[in-house]
């Protein structure tokens, strides 16, 4: 566990006049029994879990376990072939992904996914597709309501950009960029959608260790200041476990553990399946 | 009530009462299919082992064919016999569809390893320019006799009329097929081939470049779009209308599904067969010439229902 | 080097997000938009028109069309010819049912109904893609084709072959025989411009966007809301509007005189798409740049390889496919974005001279 | 053009000139800020209006005349608002610089006893709630970065917009207060409590009267006028004396517009999308400037590197003849000075170490008319400037209209301690009279810097006093004087003059490696890293060369006789240069010793195998060997003791 030290964040030292102000709500997603099959392989076999509102959730386990299913089966990009999702106050076999999006579930993705003939400032206002409105008429006029909708919304996402120092970037097109700031364009295209769940594909996956430190600063701080729920992948265990609040453990698709970090790594079965494994 | 009998009942009936003409109408449309299934296992060959949608795959059987009779006649003069003439015409022509290969790979594919496959496909469609060009630059632009001494009468069997030159196509297109599946399964190099269309690096493995692979391929595909040419020229004339005709290889392949060889001549003698009957029995409702569309209207309606194909490997996104 | 963009600072999005925010591109702007709008209208002639800015024109403005298909949004279409022949059977009807009804709208009408057809066609692409799709618009250039030629009621009952009645704009004749070469030349041109102008504010808008984000990874463009059917198909409409308007054109005023066969078979679809791939994929440069390079380059072949080589008219007309089909090839492996890739380099090795980055 | 300044007696503070010009020109620009991408600007009005609220609030939370303000974060516009709020209330503000360490915030706020602070965002805020009971007297903290603020539950911390929005209701209720708060400070008042660099101890807090630095900038205003068209972009650490007289004294004096850039990375693209009719950069900045200029146009085509000699020849040769070359100018400068985003420059400043004059000459031919000044904090910034009528790379010019510089303890030479005094300088070291009285003799500021007049009466500046070295035989030389000169060179990165205590001079040279392999490179030279480089014959010759050309311009007695390529680049991760990359002069002495014994011994080679301690705890064993050469320019010692 030594990637572990790589990032504490030393705060619990601090002297007084530091609150760890968030409120955890109730649960806002849960899903219960999903069962994932591809042809004939189980990809997820009946997970349950929930996750509540403003907390950072973490879903871990070796690879293949089915973790980057459960991100799709969660964003409507996987029909589960058995179990529900509760979701918005309503219970569905199976996510639409426009549904998803319009009620504030944005992503990343674990290989990078941004649209790499656009520039950084056209990604990140892809984010902010869902809150334009402006009909096709004005659109071709870029005038009134349009041109004001355009520049309302621009303004939105420069708060996004200052937010992730991305500045400098602005009008580079994506593809230039190195993987860790298209890592960071990345979460600055979901942010740009004012989320209220976040979910993450190993958001740190290919990092340095300073980038992970910037990154791990950024699902904070996005947690914090905004109260994003953020539902995360990743590998870092050291990561994991000084962002989350509760943990899934997941292993050939079944789960072996769901708490908080410490209870996470006291049990045994989790120590099996991945710590043992995980150091090689 | 008019449109609705003639589109249909009369059709039908029309089968029924004339089942020779219907039979050989039958026929008719299979081999057309076969000319089809030839340029569509040119295409497929491409596909299989390099995920290349080659759209010039029916400029080269007009390439190859024009470069045939071109040859033809620079020996005619000679006062060889016909059959020598032909033999070396031929053989000339393979090293020709050869040399294209490499040209081919040197110059186009090479530089474009790498790049998405749309890219290639829209460079097959430049070269599919360059190959029409430099065939009627090097040969004229005049429709081409093409006569290598295939049967041309027209059996009678029952008042069911069936032209022989239709026959050998379907016997070479048989016989091509055979030597391909022997090609494919017994030799190295063909199971090399098979191995690439599944994985670049296990191809790599076996001691074969990619860039012989790409050759071969492209040379075997040539050498398939000659048979095809062959047959075609024989049939009706070398002719740049030769190279749209054979833009049905692509519905053909549609149906079949872009890795099957079975598939490439099923679907080859569905569309043939298909356009033929709807042609001549529809005629009334259409007026004609719906053999321009047929397949691809075909195609387009097959693939909102099966985008694979018919004997297509399933396509799986996965994020 | 001739840039010079010191002190030049934008105080708010607006003009943050203007189309030319370089003051040097703006004079630039202004001096084509000068010569064009106040110069060339006194010095065309007849054969400048018809031989040289009328095709020059039109293309531009079909290549504009399949280039938002095709560069902007992805989608690969082998159905150019198809569509061009909607807009100007359409127009062709329009036209003769209305006499009374005012050129402009009977063009804007024929994109309307192609737009249409467009969308009809453009279906299959929610389940397809890539070749695939460009074998399904070869069904549209097929069908449409046979459809303007058997079906007699597209051609009134009369001959296959259609000509354009002759209608004024203004007083000017426009379309017919007798339209003077100006009067033609600056409707064709009024078109291009506020259409360009419409291509784009589009491009650089939500709808723009929400193209480009199917064409780069539509997954992902899914996942934040952008409904792929939708964006798709609008991306085939505006396309073919584009292009139907393009079709109604050449049929009103370039050509005059069209036949569905001859003038609008798939070596049109070809010939558009190899403008916007010279010109640029994605790019509304890049279709004018296109369109010239494959409108000007045949009169320059012809000029230099019949008139000043003495070479027959055929063998200078192979000489040109194969030079057309070899420069894609070389496009593709050298510059995928085309030439306006190319102006785009220029441009920033322009503005950061004499540093080369 | 004489352009009439407020009259000093009247408006003898800055808030005070805020107010004049608020009144006066109240839609005009007067300062702009690149937030989010575009530039926001505000007028005199605007800034008036935000100063005013602030320092309302700020007086009702207890902010008092003679209270210390402590201010720490980038350069922007809160900073200058924060800063003349609370002047405005006759409170003395002190900056830190925004790198700063706990340690030294601790000492000075404890020290100032500092009663409010502005800390930019949470990662300054996080200094002060850190330092706990040592930062006791601070009653309020204010942010205006509202990131990460969230976990704090300090009950001292507030916004700055919502003391921005409690200042405007105070305003409402009691209009006159803010007039009343500002006409009772008067130019008597101490404004700005500005650090000192205490290079070896704790940073001492110069007094500067308002009235002292109004007059004082309008002094050098005189001497380098600016008006409202003006523009000037604030880069530089806002801390430092410098950025003070021109955000502020020439900002409120002239109404030269101040833009702040959007933030570090964007800066140098920020400062051309303005462009600056001012501006001030340090030597090394420059020198940096051309060097990254001639690499990059190193790795462009031909013609542009004709392009580009050609012109920086005709350019440097007509500035050396007192004009500008026309055409210099339109085939290679105009289009040079638009990438730097020097076009519109009218004056430029520099100071505070020596300069290559090839870089001098480089700037001046491109347009940028620089001029070199000195001064120091307790003397309010600069007080000497060249005049800029011939181009003089070694002096600072002549001393401004009524303050007096002179040379004292002066050897044969005439180089001597620089004394100074002025009307306007500092008013003494706050709570530190016993350090006032160090510096201060009789109304004369001891800089320590050691200079002398030359016979136009312009100040040449060498070196700090202390660091004058002396050899064995009693030369006085200045170590870092001829390492700058070798610096010039482009093909010398760092240099490390020794010779103190010895017979002779000699140089540990470092190569600077983005040049020299650029250079290897054309001449085919092959190498394979840094090391190796550095150790080719050819190499070596090159800056034997360079040496010579340096030696050409030194006294006998100063030239360097023998040099060494060091094996790897000074750095200052590894302690051997200040941050500001000045030479350590004792690390280099202890960690390279064996070196330079043998620069002083009889072979041709040093070699260095011992096992060294970084600061960082880190232990390496260091094991190379290097060539010595002589420098043929330098005369032999027999050849000196037959002469």
């Amino acid at each position: 566990m030594a990637e572990a030290q790589t990032l504490e964040s030393g705060e619990s030292a601090a002297p007084s006049g530091y609150a760890d102000t968030r409120t955890i709500g109730g649960p806002i997603l849960s899903v219960e029994n999903i069962v994932v099959k591809f042809g004939g392989v189980t990809a997820i076999n009946d997970v349950s879990f929930d996750v509540r509102e403003g907390e950072i959730r973490a879903i871990i386990g070796p690879n293949g376990a089915g973790k980057s299913s459960m991100l799709n089966v969660l964003n409507g990009f996987y029909k589960p072939r058995s179990g529900k999702i509760n979701f918005a106050g309503q219970s569905f076999p199976a996510m639409d992904p426009y549904f998803a999006a319009s009620n504030g579930i944005a992503r990343t993705f674990q290989n990078i996914a941004l649209f790499r003939g656009m520039s950084t400032l056209d990604n990140l206002m892809t984010g902010r597709m869902l809150k334009m409105k402006r009909n096709f008429f004005w659109q071709c006029l870029y005038f009134g309501p349009a041109q004001k909708e355009e520049l309302e919304n621009r303004a939105h996402v420069e708060r996004v950009i200052d937010f992730l120092e991305i500045a400098a970037l602005r009008r580079t097109p994506v593809g230039r960029l190195p993987y860790g700031l298209q890592k960071r364009v990345e979460l600055g295209r979901a942010l740009a959608m004012d989320p209220k769940i976040l979910l993450l594909d190993e958001p740190m996956a290919g990092m340095n260790v300073e980038e992970k430190e910037d990154m791990s600063r950024f699902i904070i701080d996005v947690n914090e200041e905004f109260g994003t729920t953020v539902i995360l992948i990743e590998h870092d265990m050291g990561v994991v476990m000084d962002l989350s609040d509760r943990v899934v453990v997941l292993d050939y698709g079944s789960k072996i553990a769901d708490g908080t970090p410490d209870e996470v790594r006291a049990n045994q079965d989790v120590i099996d399946a991945y710590l043992g494994v995980s150091h090689d | 009530m008019e449109f609705l009998h003639a589109l249909l009942i009369q059709p039908f009936a029309d089968m029924v009462m004339e089942p020779a003409f219907f039979i050989e109408t039958l026929v008719k449309g299979l081999m057309a299919g076969v000319l089809y299934s030839l340029v569509a296992l040119g295409f497929v060959l491409i596909f299989k082992a390099s995920g290349v949608f080659n759209f010039a795959q029916g400029v080269m059987a007009l390439f190859a064919a024009l470069t045939l009779t071109g040859l033809m006649e620079l020996l005619e003069p000679s006062g060889m016999p016909k059959a020598l003439i032909v033999i070396l015409a031929i053989a000339a022509t393979i090293v020709v569809m050869i040399l294209l290969a490499l040209i081919i790979e040197r110059l186009v594919l090479r530089p474009l390893v790498n790049q998405e496959l749309i890219i290639l496909f829209m460079a097959t469609l430049g070269l599919s320019y360059v190959l029409e060009g430099a065939g009627d630059l090097l040969w004229g632009s005049d429709v081409k006799v093409l006569d290598i001494g295939l049967p041309t009468d027209v059996w009678d069997i029952n008042g069911v009329f069936i032209e022989q030159l239709d026959v050998t196509a379907a016997i070479a297109a048989g016989s091509l097929v055979a030597v391909l599946a022997v090609f494919f399964t017994k030799t190295r190099i063909g199971r090399a081939l098979r191995a690439v269309a599944d994985d670049h690096q296990a191809a790599l493995s076996v001691g074969i470049s990619l860039q012989q692979i790409w050759v071969i391929v492209w040379s075997v595909a040539g050498i398939v779009a000659l048979v095809a040419g062959i047959m075609w020229g024989s049939k009706s004339g070398v002719q740049f209308s030769l190279s749209l005709i054979a833009l049905k290889a692509l519905p053909v392949l549609i149906l079949g599904g872009f890795t099957s060889i079975p598939g490439a001549i099923i679907g080859g003698l569905i569309i043939g067969v298909g356009e033929k009957i709807v042609e001549v029995f529809w005629y009334s409702v259409h007026g004609g010439a719906v053999e321009n569309w047929f397949a691809f209207m075909l195609a387009l309606v097959f693939l909102m229902f099966r985008p694979q194909g018919l004997f297509g490997d399933k396509i799986i996104e996965r994020v | 080097m001739l840039y010079r963009e010191t002190g030049q600072f934008k105080r708010n999005y607006a003009a943050d997000q203007q189309l030319f925010p370089i003051f040097q591109d703006k004079i630039l702007l202004g001096v084509i938009l000068t010569v064009a709008l106040a110069v060339i209208p006194f010095v065309i002639n007849d054969y400048w028109s018809k031989a040289i800015l009328l095709p020059f024109m039109v293309y531009s403005f079909i290549a504009l069309g399949l280039n938002i298909l095709v560069g902007y949004c992805g989608q690969i279409s082998l159905g150019t010819g198809g569509f061009m022949a909607v807009g100007a059977y359409s127009s062709y009807k329009l036209c003769t049912a209305f006499p009374e009804m005012n050129l402009v709208f009977v063009i804007l009408l024929s994109g309307g109904c192609t737009a249409a057809v467009g969308v009809l066609f453009g279906l299959p692409s929610l389940r397809i893609k890539g070749f695939y799709l460009a074998v399904a618009t070869l069904a549209a250039q097929f069908f449409l084709i046979w459809m303007f030629n058997k079906v007699p009621w597209f051609y009134n009952y009369e001959m296959s072959q259609i000509t354009a009645p002759p209608r004024e704009m203004f007083g000017f004749l426009v379309s017919g025989p007798q339209a003077s070469p100006t009067a033609q030349y600056l409707f064709v041109l009024g078109f291009l411009i506020v259409f360009t102008w419409i291509a784009l504010n589009l491009v650089r808008g939500r709808i723009g966007r929400s193209w480009m984000s199917i064409r780069d990874m539509d997954i992902a463009a899914e996942l934040l809301g952008i409904k792929p059917l939708k964006t798709k198909l609008s991306a085939f409409a505006v396309s073919s509007f584009y292009i139907g308007i393009g079709g109604a054109l050449i049929f009103h005023i370039w050509l005059g005189t069209v036949e569905a066969t001859e003038a609008f078979d798939i070596l049109q679809s070809f010939f558009v798409l190899f403008a916007i791939i010279i010109g640029g994929l994605g790019s509304v440069l890049g279709a004018y740049l296109g369109a010239a390079f494959m409108a000007l380059m045949p009169v320059g072949l012809k000029v230099v390889l019949v008139d000043g080589a003495g070479m027959a008219v055929d063998t200078a007309k192979h000489i040109e496919i194969m030079l057309v089909g070899s420069l894609i090839i070389f496009f593709l492996i050298k510059e995928p974005h085309g030439l306006a890739r190319m102006w785009q380099i220029t441009k920033e090795k322009l503005r950061l001279w004499p540093f080369p980055y | 053009m004489a352009y009439e300044y407020p009259d000093p007696s009247v408006y003898d503070t800055l808030p005070k000139l805020l107010r004049f010009n608020a009144e006066r020109h109240p839609t005009e620009v007067a300062l702009r800020e690149k937030d989010y991408g575009v530039w926001t600007e505000f007028t005199w009005a605007d800034y008036q209006e935000r100063v005013r609220n602030l320092a309302l609030a700020m007086h009702e939370a207890g902010l008092r005349k003679g209270d210390v303000f402590a201010i720490i974060g980038d350069n922007n516009v809160d900073w200058i608002c924060a800063e003349l709020a609370a002047q405005s209330v006759g409170a003395m503000t002190i900056g830190f610089y925004r790198d700063v360490l706990e340690d030294e915030i601790a000492y000075l706020a404890g020290y100032s006893q500092a009663k409010m602070a502005y800390a930019e965002d949470q990662e300054q805020v996080d200094k002060f709630l850190a330092l706990g009971d040592r930062a006791d007297s601070i009653e309020k903290i204010i942010y205006s970065d509202q990131r990460g603020m969230r976990k704090f539950d300090d009950p001292r911390i507030v916004s700055f917009n919502d003391l921005v929005t409690r200042g405007a209701e105070i305003h409402a209720k009691s209009p006159e207060l803010y007039d009343q708060l500002v006409d009772a400070v008067t130019g008597e008042d101490v404004a700005i409590l500005c650090t000192t660099s205490g290079t070896t101890s704790n940073p001492k807090l110069a007094e500067l009267p308002h009235g002292n630095f109004v007059r004082h900038t309008q002094l050098y205003l005189k001497h380098d006028p600016k008006d409202s068209t003006d523009e000037y972009v604030s880069v530089l650490p806002m801390p430092w004396i410098m950025e003070q007289v021109y955000t502020l004294g020439f900002g409120l004096n002239s109404r030269m517009k101040v833009s702040f850039p959007e933030n570090e990375e964007t800066a140098m693209q920020d400062m051309r999308e303005i462009g600056p009719t001012f501006l001030l950069l340090a030597p090394r900045v420059l020198e940096q400037i051309a060097a990254d200029m001639r690499a990059r146009v190193m790795d462009a085509g031909p013609l542009t590197q004709w392009i580009f000699e050609k012109g920086v020849a005709l350019g440097t040769e007509a500035v050396e003849q007192g004009s500008r070359s026309w055409l210099a100018d339109t085939m290679l400068f105009g289009a040079l000075r638009d990438r730097l985003g020097f076009s519109n420059v009218r004056s430029a400043a520099t100071g505070g170490a020596a300069m290559g004059p090839e870089t001098f000459k480089l700037f001046l031919a491109m347009g940028v008319p620089l001029k070199q000044l000195y001064g120091q904090t307790e003397l309010l910034g600069a007080y000497t400037l060249q005049d800029g009528k011939e181009i003089d790379v070694d002096t600072v010019g002549v001393p401004f209209e009524g303050c007096e510089v002179k040379i004292i303890d002066a050897d044969t030479d005439g180089v001597g301690e620089i004394v100074t005094r002025h009307p306007n300088m500092f008013r003494g070291f706050y709570k530190n009279a016993e350090a006032t009285k160090a510096d201060m003799k009789d109304g004369w500021m001891h800089t320590g810097d050691a200079g002398f007049f030359d016979d136009k009466g312009r100040l040449t500046v060498i070196d700090r006093v202390k660091d004058i070295a002396q050899t064995r035989t009693g030369t006085k030389f200045s170590p870092q004087y001829i390492e700058n000169k070798l610096k010039f060179s482009p093909y010398i990165g760092e240099a490390v003059i020794l010779g103190a205590g010895q017979d002779y001079l000699t140089a540990i040279i470092c190569v600077r490696f983005s040049i020299v392999s650029k250079w290897a490179e054309k001449a085919r030279i092959p190498f394979t890293s840094y090391t190796n480089l550095s150790d080719r014959p050819e190499i070596y010759e090159l800056i034997r060369g360079e040496i010579a050309h340096v030696n050409e311009s030194l006294p006998e007695t100063q030239k360097i006789r023998k040099f060494l390529l060091l094996y790897k680049e000074l750095d200052a991760d590894d302690g051997e240069l200040t941050r500001t990359r000045k030479v350590r002069r004792s690390v280099i002495a202890e960690r390279y010793g064996p070196i330079i014994e043998a620069l002083y011994g009889d072979g041709d080679r040093a070699e260095m195998n011992s096992e060294v301690t970084f600061e960082d705890g880190r232990k390496g064993n260091i094991q190379a060997s290097m060539k010595i050469m002589e420098v043929d320019g330098a005369a032999a010692p027999a050849l000196k003791k037959a002469g």
